[in-house]
């Protein structure tokens, strides 16, 4: 027993070193890809504190319009352009129709509020797209599908160009995010808001031009996060369930930190994928992957109970 | 004056993807027989949907709602089938679950209402490992890997898969994928690229399929390995991987056989008459066909009753006897005008279940071609296991009823 | 300002007979007008929950998120309605609230939060840091904490985290809502100090809430006395001040001089000027 | 003052013992340092004031007394023992009750509900006894909330009592807060900034409150306080902090007059 | 002035804290009860009684667990559903293991097996607050399901995975599995979630309902004036927990028949959820309404197009179906985001000053 669980799980990565890069690759891509999720939910929650459940959805969303518009006949960059102006209708519309009549309620109301959203968007979305599994355009964007192959210590190690890419697009998302919060105005402004609605207001911060900016921007996360799952997957609504990864994925890496939301989401793919792998598939019967990233965060916040970056909880009286 | 046969669809949900094509067959063949013999014996046919999103809680709720009128139940999930199969004793309403639900269901003696015609789980189970043996070899001492849904759907074979693992003497290798790791499913496939088995068998559903068939691509797992169940026969999986997936198979109790006049028929009277809501790429795919094998099931199944009692507008009793009593011949489908589309089976009060056989079809890069001759499952095997489960779910649900009458021939 | 001008000068802000309903059945300001003078520094005075903030929020448009609304009458901006402009237009306008409680940005530095004061100004990165340089003269503290999280802070230096952050948007009207809560005597006085210098120097227009009557007189060029959601008084500081009423109930001091609060032996019965 | 007799007031007052002492206190927020190496005791039955810039680590002090904070160095005596590291709520059942600069009421309740709250420590019925609502529990919810409509009657919010608080003006908050400490019954009463934002009439009738509870009840009383009004004619004995330094220590008038105090916070003569 | 409250003085503080101390809302009250009890099961048809009247009481019980932890103590939960869950394994384990015990007794004791895991993932309470415990229930949420799912002992070894609620009579009448009538079912239920709804009310408005609001509303305050918040998190978790596993149980044993385990996955949790938020957190009447609306919603629905004659795919209905309760949550928050309950108290109020305006 003590063996199988301190032991020989390790044997098995040094005996098998080409795989073991293989399962840290596989965790590394999928913990990208739960980051690019979770990047969408800090930034609307550092601009006000509402924890958007609706990420998930607005990913599929986001894809599926891409998709839908380049089956109706446009040419995959135009759709793009295309599908970008209707994340941006939507983040409009969200704001006027959603946010603006809620400022200032409860963050749990919110949270409802995005549920909502995200039921309204599945029923939108399946009457207009339908229910079927798309394959993504994923050639057409221009986008390598071949992979790489290597023979590490005379091993095997296959890396899709595919993931390749989204790990390289993922960092340039990342790089642009920080610089955008951290060096400017609107930067500070967003940061503001998510301290106190009413003195940003108070000051001249205009609630209304910064969560259409936050929630459009999150639509941008969220086209290339359906672009990048799209290829992998295909895209239909059963994509929607990933978001819950995102979830544990903020949560260790503290809800308003972007730094916090990749290495949140790079521990928590590696970790899931390696203990899934090592312990979970030959001692617990598999599947921990629904649960691991959970518990895992669980126990970082009893350490940490703001997370990994979160910022610090006041408390005072 | 009609007769209510409703269907609990699912047109939405993680699994619309795989219903859709089903759906849109079944429906099908319904509006044709109304449109071009005016119904069944002279009464239409009633085939609302009720949808169900492929969840539990709302096909429940659909056959409640259904269940005053309708004379038959096609709850469309294994979930709501093994829900409203205690259900149906009470309610006296036969339950269609045309190669899906609860394998000893086929023990007509105990799931008097029960059938899922025209093959089981286990059948299925069973004419991949023949196949496999028919064409390698011997499965002695090699491993096989059964990558399942975690769910009752998924689970369904395995006491068949590990009774055979311990006869035949291959290592099985358990792989389940959770509900939320159905598009992601790269720790399987790792488990399977470390595990090297010689053959995978998959009983995926929905966007399972399309996601362990990329996986297995992208791991250049050998396609010709690779096996599925009829529900991972679905064309548009396929087309995701195109060329790369070549050599894929899987089992299946029907066929579309683009050249029967039904086909025909249904240019004709449904699609041309804009009665449908299917399109010229589905139609050719195994789901659609499958959807019109389904139907006509249950259209055999209200005919057979409707002689035996004389009556047009039978009960749902009735259509018990019909179904029980399904003889289904070479001769039948040819008058039927679908010769090729489903093996010839018959069922009777103790056989719910007909153990039509199937064919291996395997996926060529464009779309599933047949690839082997008529395959039987081991029916002895089978339902010595079949009686037995039965039993034991008539034991732990006392007082369970049992059709003691359907003894005979066994 | 002189008191002269004053008479003169032109109406910047007012305020006719406005009614204020909260979650849509308590009422709370019952017809208050009032107006307030380009250049002066007006004190709206009132016990606890006369409706000194609420009329605050009223003109500054922040009702909203607190389940309020202005339900008639209208608020008048140099002689236009701003009843219906969000709160950031009106920033732009150049009114500005500092709000009660100090709703500092928590998370935020000291400086951070100064910096978002001057989130609507387009005049360039110069004169924003001339500003910023302006208000670390005026408090000197505030530059000591300047890279604390103004979460952490104490109150007094929140306080003055809020007044810096409106003087920051360069506004033409200060909405000052209790300023003097929480704060040492000695920093009263200053505070006072600074708002009577940024009125002089800049010309800023300031409307005042506060409970310490004494100090907001001594300062203010004109009052309004608000009770029970009316206005029950209204005149210039001066005359103010000389009221028999306003001596006995809001500066504490009757003929004999200051009272001890130790020698007020009764509980006193407020006299209510009306209802 | 290291005496255990205590002394008489100006007014005549006994005052009694030492309650709490507060020996070397130092108290660090990383590298600010909010309280510096400070020591006074509060004697039994005393109105005590803390007075000071802002800033200077007036609350910290309070936070410290109410267990809220851990001083880094020092320790605190309650009656000469030394007071062991306890959670606030331990100290709260010893009978320390507190008021908070920012106001801390629960504002999902209604005042009644607040008041009650404070009557906590003193009730005990079981968890099946209240579902019950049977027995123990009935009887003990009708005899606090007869104490608790003592509190709400002497301090004159009979007519708020079912308002939910959140809607209540900031005096008039303040002076729930007020009746939920009082509530508690306890034997020190910390009190922060119980003044701020009213006016004079208001102050006038919170002084009384606060005299009459240390006359009626002999509570021990510490209050920190701005108005150096107040402060002269309540306290019996001031503390002066300055940015975490004791700079005076005593009578009103001999604090007022230090030259020290009038530099570092009142600026002028009071 | 329909509505009057006023003459009706309260001589006693005893009086003051009677349930109901306004007397039209006792009238409203007793009617109520006769139609729950009478009218009610008189009248409803089996469609009724499966897809309303039953769904109503089980899930306004699951909601008024949920709404003791999140809208009494402030602690957001989104594990509803696992616990649910262990309620319904911990019946169905009782029952099968021992077939002679009481089916009501089992449903109660299941209770406090629920009660005893949610304690132990509420321990993580004490040091996590606001959406990062909801962490601390996701956790129990995944692990549970999971654990319902690979743990055959508690699924007695079916093949399927699924649980089958056995024939259970009490006093010769069958009260679970297929052969129960759906009659039964509903007073038995009925009886346990007005037992359950009294004790709530009760515990909610003494001394421990005051504790955990004290909590909720600012817990640092709570602790400062003599509130152990351990022990206030910790009965909130076990209390609510023990609700919303009798809930759980009588959710499989006296409604469904059978579960598989991924029945008591999220979306339960969240359906449970909106239930507390759209009736009114802190509020035990807002479960009722709030449950009434989500479990009604759907139903009417899925019945109106067929009642107006309008031909659309079910499809395309259920669709529409998830798009319009999306909106409905989002209207009815935007209404009022105190929920239902607390439109009712606005419309009382209305009502005590109508016909003023204010
Ligand atoms: N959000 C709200 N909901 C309901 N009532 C409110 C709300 N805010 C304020 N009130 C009520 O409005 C009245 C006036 O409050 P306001 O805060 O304007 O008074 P104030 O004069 O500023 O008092 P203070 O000097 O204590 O700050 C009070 O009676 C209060 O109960
Ligand atoms: N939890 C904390 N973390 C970091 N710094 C703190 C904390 N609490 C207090 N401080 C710092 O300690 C110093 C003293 O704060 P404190 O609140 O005790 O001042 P005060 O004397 O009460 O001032 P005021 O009269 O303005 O309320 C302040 O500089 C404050 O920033
Ligand atoms: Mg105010
Ligand atoms: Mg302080």
């Amino acid at each position: 027993m003590i063996y199988d669980v301190f032991v020989a799980p390790f044997a098995d990565m040094i005996e098998a070193p080409d795989f073991l890069m293989q399962v840290l690759w596989e965790g590394l891509v999928s913990g990208i890809l739960y980051a690019l999720i979770a990047l969408g939910f800090v930034l609307i929650y550092r601009s006000s504190r509402i924890f958007n459940f609706a990420q998930g959805i607005m990913v599929v969303f986001a894809a599926l319009t891409l998709v839908g518009l380049h089956a109706a006949g446009l040419p995959a960059w135009i759709a793009v352009a295309a599908t970008l102006v209707v994340m941006f209708v939507l983040a409009v519309t969200v704001e006027r129709v959603v946010l603006r009549p809620l400022v200032g309620q409860p963050d749990i109301i919110l949270f409802m509020a995005t549920i909502g959203i995200t039921l309204f968007l599945i029923g939108f979305g399946e009457i207009i797209f339908g229910g079927e599994n798309k394959v993504m355009i994923t050639e057409e964007l221009g986008i390598p599908t071949g992979d790489f192959v290597f023979e590490p210590f005379g091993g095997l190690l296959i890396l899709q160009q595919l993931d390749v890419t989204v790990v390289i697009v993922a960092a340039l998302l990342v790089c642009a995010l920080l610089a955008f919060l951290n060096f400017t105005r609107m930067g500070r402004a967003i940061r503001a808001l998510g301290d106190d609605h009413q003195a940003a207001l108070s000051v001249g911060i205009s609630l209304q031009t910064i969560w259409v900016l936050v929630w459009f921007i999150a639509g941008i996360i969220a086209l290339v996060t359906g672009i990048a799952w799209g290829a992998r997957a295909g895209v239909s609504f059963a994509l929607e369930v990933i978001a819950y990864k995102a979830l544990p994925v903020l949560m260790l890496g503290g809800l308003e930190s972007i730094t916090g939301a990749i290495v949140g989401g790079l521990m928590i793919g590696v970790l899931e994928k390696v203990f899934e792998i090592y312990w979970g598939q030959p001692l617990l019967g598999g599947n921990t992957e629904t649960w691991f990233a959970f518990v895992l965060a669980l126990i970082v916040l009893l350490f940490r109970p703001q997370g990994l970056f979160g910022e610090r909880i006041i408390e005072r009286v | 004056q009609e007769l209510y046969a409703p269907n609990l669809a699912y047109r939405t949900g993680p699994f619309a993807a795989t219903g859709i094509p089903l759906m849109n067959g079944q429906a099908d063949y319904f509006t044709l027989l109304n449109e071009r013999d005016g119904g069944i014996g002279g009464v239409k046919i009633n085939f609302d949907e009720c949808e169900t999103g492929y969840s539990t809680e709302q096909g429940v709720e659909c056959y409640e709602k259904t269940k005053a009128r309708a004379i038959v139940t096609q709850p469309w999930s294994t979930g709501i089938t093994l829900q409203v199969l205690p259900k149906t004793n009470v309610d006296e309403i036969p339950i269609l679950a045309p190669g899906y639900g609860f394998s000893p269901m086929a023990d007509g003696r105990v799931f008097q209402w029960a059938f899922n015609i025209p093959s089981s789980y286990w059948d299925g189970a069973s004419m991949i490992l023949n196949y496999i043996e028919q064409e390698d070899g011997d499965l002695e001492g090699k491993k096989v890997a059964f990558l399942h849904l975690d769910h009752p759907f998924g689970k369904e074979p395995l006491p068949f898969m590990e009774a055979k693992a311990e006869e035949k003497g291959f290592e099985l290798l358990p792989i389940p994928v959770g509900l939320k790791e159905m598009q992601n499913q790269s720790a399987q496939w790792l488990q399977i690229r470390r595990e090297r088995p010689d053959y995978v068998v998959m009983w995926g559903w929905g966007a399972m399929n399309a996601g362990a068939i990329t996986e297995a691509v992208k791991t250049r797992y050998p396609m010709e390995n690779f096996y599925g169940v009829w529900w991972a026969s679905h064309d548009a999986d396929l087309n995701l991987v195109g060329e790369d997936g070549a050599g894929y198979k899987a089992i299946s109790w029907s066929y579309p056989n683009l050249e029967a006049p039904l086909i025909a028929d249904l240019k004709e009277h449904v699609i041309d008459a804009g009665l449908s809501q299917t399109n010229e790429e589905e139609m050719q795919g195994v789901f659609y066909n499958r959807g019109l094998v389904i139907s006509m099931i249950l259209a055999e199944g209200i005919r057979a009753a409707q002689e035996e009692f004389g009556e047009a507008e039978i009960t749902p009793t009735q259509l018990r006897w019909g179904l029980e009593n399904l003889e289904i011949t070479d001769a039948r489908l040819e008058e039927l005008g679908m010769t090729g589309m489903v093996p010839p089976f018959s069922t009777s009060c103790a056989d719910h279940t007909g153990h039509s056989g199937g064919w291996m079809l395997e996926w060529d890069g464009e779309q599933f071609q047949k690839v082997s001759d008529h395959l039987m499952p081991e029916t002895e095997v089978i339902s010595a296991l079949e009686k037995q489960a039965a039993q034991e779910y008539a034991d732990s649900n006392a007082p369970w009823p049992v059709n003691e009458e359907c003894n005979v021939g066994g | 300002m002189l008191d002269a001008s004053e008479t003169q000068a032109e109406t910047l802000l007012e305020v006719n007979n406005i009614e204020v309903i909260y979650n849509h059945v308590i009422l709370v300001l019952k017809g208050v007008s009032l107006s307030v003078k380009e250049g002066g520094i007006t004190a709206l005075l009132g016990g606890n929950g006369a409706g000194k903030t609420t009329t605050l929020k009223a003109i500054s448009n922040l009702l909203h998120s607190e389940r309020g609304e202005v339900t008639k009458g209208s608020i008048l901006y140099r002689g236009e309605r701003v009843q219906h402009l969000d709160p950031a237009a009106l920033v732009k306008k150049g009114v500005i609230q500092v709000m009660e409680g100090r709703h500092c940005f928590g998370h935020l530095t000291v400086e951070e939060n100064l910096r978002t004061g001057a989130y609507t100004r387009r005049d360039g990165k110069g004169a924003i840091e001339a500003d910023l340089d302006m208000v670390y003269t005026y408090f000197p503290r505030l530059k000591e904490r300047r890279r604390s999280q103004a979460g952490y802070t104490s109150g007094g230096e929140q306080q003055m985290c809020a007044i810096g952050r409106a003087l920051m948007s360069r506004p033409e009207t200060i909405l000052l809502d209790e300023p003097s809560m929480g704060l040492a005597p000695q920093l009263v006085e200053q505070i006072f100090e600074i708002v009577r210098a940024v009125n002089e120097g800049e010309g800023v227009s300031f409307l005042l809430a506060e409970q310490n009557t004494n100090v907001a007189l001594r300062y203010a060029h004109a009052g309004y006395i608000l009770e029970n959601g009316r206005v029950v008084m209204e005149g210039t500081a001066q005359a103010l001040r000389e009221n028999d009423d306003v001596k006995e109930f809001y500066l504490g001091v009757s003929d004999e001089g200051r009272r001890s609060f130790r020698n007020v032996r009764s509980y006193r019965r407020r006299k209510r000027w009306l209802s | 003052m290291k005496d255990t007799e205590g002394y008489v007031t100006a007014d005549g007052r006994q005052i009694g013992g030492v309650l709490m002492e507060m020996r070397n206190i130092t108290l660090r927020f990383g590298g600010v340092v909010a309280i510096n190496g400070i020591s006074f005791d509060i004697r039994e039955g005393e109105i005590r004031a803390i007075i000071g810039p802002n800033g200077a680590g007036k609350s910290s002090m309070l936070n410290i007394i109410s267990g809220f904070y851990t001083p880094s160095e020092g320790e605190v005596l309650y009656r000469g023992e030394r007071r062991p590291a306890m959670k606030p709520y331990e100290v709260a059942r010893m009978g320390v009750a507190r008021t908070f600069q920012n106001i801390a009421l629960f504002e999902g309740m209604t005042v009644l509900d607040n008041v009650m709250t404070g009557r906590l420590t003193h009730m005990h019925a079981g968890t099946l006894s209240q579902a019950l609502w049977f027995g123990r529990a009935r009887d003990e919810e009708m005899e606090n909330r007869e104490k608790v409509e003592r509190v709400i009657d002497f301090l004159e919010i009979q007519n708020i009592r079912k308002t939910p608080v959140g809607r209540l003006p900031y005096g008039l908050k303040k002076r729930v807060e007020l009746a939920r400490a009082l509530a508690a019954e306890p034997s020190l009463l910390l009190l922060d900034e119980p003044m701020a934002g009213m006016n004079v009439e208001e102050k006038e009738d919170m002084s009384r409150f606060i005299l009459d509870v240390n006359d009626e009840f002999g509570t021990t009383i510490c209050l920190i306080e701005h108005d150096m009004g107040v402060v002269m004619d309540l306290s019996d004995r001031v503390v002066v902090m300055d940015y975490g330094r004791k700079i005076g220590d005593g009578v009103p008038d001999e604090v007022r007059r230090s030259q020290d105090v009038i530099d570092a916070y009142l600026g002028v003569p009071h | 002035m329909l509505y009057r409250t006023a003459g009706q003085f309260k001589t006693s503080y005893q009086a003051d804290q009677a349930l109901f101390p306004v007397r039209q809302d006792a009238i409203l009250l007793g009617v109520i009860l006769i139609f729950a009890w009478v009218v009610l099961p008189m009248t409803a048809s089996e469609f009724a009684f499966q897809t309303m009247l039953i769904p109503v009481l089980i899930y306004a019980l699951a909601a008024m667990g949920l709404n003791i932890l999140t809208g009494y103590a402030g602690q957001l939960s989104l594990g509803t559903g696992a616990f649910m869950g262990v309620g319904a394994y911990a019946c169905y384990k009782m029952v099968t293991l021992m077939p002679w015990m009481n089916p009501v007794v089992a449903i109660l004791l299941a209770g406090v097996f629920s009660a005893g895991v949610g304690v132990a993932f509420g321990i993580p309470s004490l040091r996590i607050k606001g959406f990062y415990l909801a962490i601390a229930t996701l956790a129990a949420q995944f692990f549970l399901v999971w654990l319902f799912e690979k743990w055959a002992w508690l699924y007695n070894y079916n093949a399927s995975g699924a649980i089958q609620v056995p024939n259970l009579d009490m006093f010769g009448l069958w009260v679970s599995g297929p052969q129960a009538a759906s009659v039964t079912q509903y007073y038995l239920v009925l009886g346990v979630v007005t037992l359950m709804t009294l004790l709530c009310i009760n515990l909610t408005r003494g001394n421990l309902g005051r504790t955990w609001k004290a909590t909720r509303d600012m817990d640092i305050a709570a602790e400062l004036i003599g509130i152990n918040l351990m022990k206030s998190k910790l009965t909130a978790f076990a209390i609510s927990s023990y609700v919303v596993g009798v809930a759980g149980a009588m959710y499989v044993f006296m409604w469904k028949g059978a579960a598989e385990p991924n029945v008591f996955d999220i979306p339960l949790s969240f359906q449970v959820l909106f239930i507390a938020i759209i009736g009114g957190l802190g509020s035990i009447l807002g479960n009722f309404l709030g449950a009434i609306l989500i479990v009604g919603l759907p139903v009417a629905l899925n019945l109106l197009p067929n009642a107006l004659g309008i031909p659309i795919s079910s499809a395309t209905v259920e669709h529409l179906n998830v798009m319009i309760v999306g909106a409905l949550i989002i209207f009815f928050l935007i209404i009022e985001p105190h929920g239902l309950a607390r439109l009712w108290a606005l419309i009382r109020e209305k009502l005590i000053v109508w016909p003023f305006p204010y």
